[in-house]
């Protein structure tokens, strides 16, 4: 009971703003380092030293931005959506701050990924844009990331449009499953004659190792990334707060 | 008190009265909803062929957009007159009040286009073998289309306009929903088995009447402050 | 529920928009028989305070209490027992008064086959059953008070009550409070005016 | 006292403010546009040749039903918060003031969609060729559709929503600029000339340019009463 | 325009609705620093008459003159000197008060660069910039207030002007009339409350 009630403390402390910006402050320094070790390394080995593929030669390349960006684009809308759920059930202020921190960055991994598979698409099926099932469910996606972000832009008081934008982050999760499940349904049910995304068979190891880390690398990289989003936002949430002076303060001096 | 039926029925019977009340502009989506379907043949010319490829598709795309625009005013006229407020405050339970309010605007959207709507898939020479595929697929897929305008509806319902806010948070929603039910009427025109495409838009619409009135309820507590 | 428990009772109350307190530490309440009048200048807060009271805005600390019960767990019970009228008065336009206090009477509890009396009361009588949109301003704030006389409620939250209502019509409210308050119910209400009547008490905010 | 020139500005200057900012972002239409866009292949299937037959009239239809729904709350708002009787009772020409609502509305929804159609044209795979006269028929259109829509508010406004058959005075004028719009487009794609089609929407559209404003303010006059 | 021909004079004004008139035969007229005051029970008409002397509604008889000129001729020429004020305040909800006098700058006369002022003087002067949708009900019509004050018009009707304002706002109103009255201009409104002000004219609607 005791030892549970000083997690509980610990766990308060932890996610109350102050808190998560002194702590997070410490792993700051470290993400970076890692996510960008871990992108020069795998751009290097990608780029440079993988082998050339049999039938697109190098513009496969682009692979190691768009996989990754693709993961990291799903991913990051159940982060999204896990942090709306803590704030609207729990009312963690935090979670709010890290959901709104979230948005733009997996609204811009998505993009990410549609701009790179579209540039793709170019030079493998002769255009830019095709209606194939992933494709359209990542459009998908984007709309529904753009929609979290406009609603929470519509509203005048934070406080309220932190919660609607967790409600619409909560129905969408609900959706997305079903979404791609469609998606893939509808694309199998038309059968066109076009190119399959996953037409390329098992990867050489030589070009999938490189890939494997720039996913790793991407993970990093996005947390590092929401964090520094996160830390923004409560700087400018709490800028009346007494903690944020005393911070300002110890800046300047 | 009154039990929870009653203000489900109180709240039924006002909307389709006031409907009523003001049936030119309800009817306006409906005729409108005709007479483009009727120009449809004018805009891609009129071999019956490929009308009968695109009336699955393009009867659809209307009804979703009949559904969509009429969606505005569902809270919206509520929260301007205060009529709102005192959903809000009913004891009785506000996703059932809600439900109310949805079916309502079923009715008088959904259900319509969807009594016109072997009329006009005539009209775009869709084989009779598709039509009941299309109107069992439109009873179900209007009314998960009112369920899920309505949280849309109860996000923006303090923000004024919304008419174009509203639309981009509930047309991702909408998609499985669309793709299930062209695919049934596809399938059916085609001669072939539209039990099973109907069938995920059945478990679609009972999946959104089971969480749509409960996110719309808890959207409008959270909406009513503007 | 102790019998010795205020009806409503509100302890240091306070109200956040965008991180600045619009009140703080407002505290108060009303027993059976009480009637207590918020006060204040424009845009004091009186009708965010009359919002906080009936739920509908959640405050950003302080407690409520409903017959000694705490109110976000005594919520339903609190709400059988409230009949709030707020700003707008919540009516819809297109239909007539009878069929506007015939919907609110599905969503609230309603004392049954009263209508026509309480819109005679009110002085509407002919126009029970003309639309709402011709109603004068005065006539609307009317029906909208008819509510109350219908509803069995122990305890009235009212922003303005006496907004666009003539002389003859201020009197009959007063009336109509006096009758409530005697049979055992509790009046908060916002206004700028002074009501003719004994034992009210005030609740100053503080622009 | 100000000229009319000045009552014009005023209005037309406040209505683009407003709409700034109830959009938050001037993207969100855009989104919204480019979103039913891609439900149509959805609903009719990916091929790109059956797309580009669809195009003109989609993305006609589209802006028809944008622009005509949104007008039918043109004057509504103005009625409810009181400021439609300022414009009544200002000394400036009424029917300048409508036509500042109308360019307003127009700048706010039939333009975007202008030029965000060839982007939709092109996902819907219309070839080239038609994407000058799709523009330009849109564009004037568009201004077309928001001339006709503002008599139909006038009329919703003065005349309460209850006569089913109010739309019906309005919706056929409706039906030219479609059917000039759609083959305009449908002509310059298949490699024709679309010159005569544009020639004559634009002369529907001057028409409705002269008739509108006057037709809308009387209405108004009269539906001020309530 | 003879100096001796009051502002607007109005004669045997009967309205109907529905074949039955709501008035008849009401006469009466303002000269400069005139004020007159429509009382009458709520649903008598004084909303309904003072649109007709606006020219929002026409009377089915009567005659109106605008410094002695008959009223449909002399329309335009009456409405640049008018300022009117209904029951619904007429500012768009998404925009500031500033911004709102802005664009009714454009459709009435009105003296430049003093909105600021007129703001300051209702009190809203920290309010100046926030959308109208934010403002309490007292403030939202202070500030449709402000715009009397910015117009030079010499004639001022108003529906209700005390409605939802606090007891030092009814003071400032009053004070403001004054002002208005001693530099030539007239006032015409109704009010269930009465104003502290010397010489109010009535005229009384029956009901
Ligand atoms: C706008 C266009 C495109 C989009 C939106 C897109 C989207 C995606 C997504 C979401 C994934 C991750 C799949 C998963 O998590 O299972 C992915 C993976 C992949 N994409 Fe794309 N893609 C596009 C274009 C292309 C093109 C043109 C190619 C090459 C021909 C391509 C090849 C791949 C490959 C090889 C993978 C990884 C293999 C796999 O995991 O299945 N993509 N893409
Ligand atoms: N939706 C809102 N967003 C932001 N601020 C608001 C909102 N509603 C009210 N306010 C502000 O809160 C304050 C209190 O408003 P409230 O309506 O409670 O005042 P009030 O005391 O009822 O005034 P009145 O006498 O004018 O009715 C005002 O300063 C107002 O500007
Ligand atoms: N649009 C309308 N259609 C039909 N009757 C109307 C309409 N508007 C008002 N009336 C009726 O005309 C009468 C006078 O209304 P009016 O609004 O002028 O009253 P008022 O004196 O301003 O009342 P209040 O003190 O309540 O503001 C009322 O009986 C009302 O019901
Ligand atoms: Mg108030
Ligand atoms: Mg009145």
């Amino acid at each position: 009971m005791a030892r549970s009630g000083a997690f509980w403390q610990r766990l308060h402390r932890w996610a109350s703003p102050p808190g998560f910006y002194r702590l997070s402050g410490r792993w700051v320094p470290w993400l970076a380092a890692a996510s960008l070790a871990l992108l020069a390394l795998g751009l290097v080995w990608g780029l440079l030293y993988a082998p050339p593929d049999a039938r697109q030669g190098n513009s496969y390349r682009i692979i190691y931005l768009h996989v990754p960006a693709s993961f990291l684009a799903l991913a990051g809308y159940y982060v999204m959506a896990v942090a709306g759920a803590i704030h609207l059930i729990w009312r963690v202020k935090l979670a709010d701050m890290l959901m709104s921190a979230a948005a733009p960055l997996g609204a811009a991994l998505t993009f990410l990924a549609l701009f790179s598979g579209s540039l793709w698409g170019k030079p493998t099926w002769g255009t830019y844009w095709v209606w194939d099932a992933r494709i359209t469910s990542m459009l998908v996606l984007l709309f529904l990331y753009l929609g979290v972000m406009a609603l929470r832009q519509a509203y005048a008081s934070r406080e309220t449009a932190g919660r609607a934008c967790a409600v619409l982050a909560l129905v969408g999760t609900v959706n997305i499953p079903i979404i791609y499940k469609s998606v893939d349904w509808w694309y199998s049910l038309h059968q066109p004659a076009t190119i399959r995304l996953t037409a390329a068979p098992s990867m050489h190891p030589d070009m999938f190792k490189p890939l494997l880390v720039m996913i790793v690398a991407f993970y990093l990289f996005y947390a590092w990334v929401l964090i520094l989003n996160t830390r923004a936002e409560i700087l400018s949430r709490e800028r009346r707060a007494a903690w944020v002076r005393e911070l300002a303060e110890e800046d300047v001096t | 008190m009154p039990g929870p039926g009653a203000g489900f029925a109180a709240l039924l019977r006002r909307d389709l009265l006031l409907a009523w009340r003001r049936r030119g502009e309800v009817a306006n989506p409906l005729i409108f909803f005709a007479m483009i379907t009727a120009l449809i043949p004018l805009a891609v010319g009129p071999e019956p062929s490929l009308l009968a490829r695109l009336a699955p598709g393009m009867v659809w795309i209307m009804a979703l957009l009949g559904t969509l625009l009429a969606a505005d005013t569902l809270f919206r006229e509520d929260f301007l007159d205060g009529a709102l407020e005192f959903l809000v405050l009913s004891p009785q339970p506000l996703w059932l009040l809600v439900l109310a309010r949805v079916v309502a605007h079923w009715l008088v959207t959904g259900v319509p286009i969807t009594l016109l709507s072997p009329l006009l898939a005539a009209l775009l020479a869709l084989p009779g073998s598709g039509l009941p595929a299309l109107v069992a697929g439109l009873g179900l897929g209007t009314l998960a289309f009112s369920l899920l305008g309505a949280v849309g509806g109860a996000l923006t319902v303090a923000l004024g306009g919304g008419n174009v806010l509203r639309p981009l948070l509930v047309l991702p929603l909408y998609v499985p929903v669309l793709i299930f039910g062209t695919a049934a009427v596809a399938r059916a025109a085609a001669g072939g088995e539209s039990a099973g495409a109907l069938a995920l838009l059945g478990a679609i619409t009972a999946l959104a009447l089971l969480v749509s009135p409960f996110a719309a309820a808890a959207a409008l507590r959270v909406g009513i402050d503007g | 529920m102790s019998p010795a428990a205020p009806l409503l009772e509100f302890q240091n109350l306070c109200f956040e928009r965008n991180d600045l307190p619009l009140f703080e530490g407002i505290a108060g309440g009303v027993r059976e028989g009480d009637i207590l009048q918020i006060s204040g200048a424009n845009g004091a807060g009186k009708t965010t305070l009359l919002r906080v009271l009936t739920t509908a805005l959640s405050p950003a600390a302080g407690s409520l209490c409903w017959r000694g019960r705490p109110l976000p767990r005594a919520r339903t019970r609190y709400l059988t027992e409230l009949a709030f009228l707020g700003h707008a008065p919540g009516l819809k336009l297109g239909l007539s008064p009878r069929e506007n206090l015939r919907w609110l009477g599905g969503l609230f509890p309603q004392r049954h086959g009263a209508a026509e009396t309480a819109l005679a009361v009110l002085g509407l009588a002919d126009w029970a059953d003309a639309p709402c949109a011709q109603l004068s301003a005065g006539m609307l704030r009317r029906a909208a008070l008819a509510r109350l006389l219908l509803s069995g409620a122990a305890l009235w939250i009212l922003d303005e009550p006496l907004a666009a209502i003539d002389r003859d019509g201020v009197a009959l409210v007063e009336q109509l409070f006096r009758a409530h308050l005697d049979s055992g119910g509790a009046i908060i209400f916002s206004s700028h005016q002074q009501l003719a009547l004994p034992g009210v008490k005030y609740l100053e905010l503080a622009a």
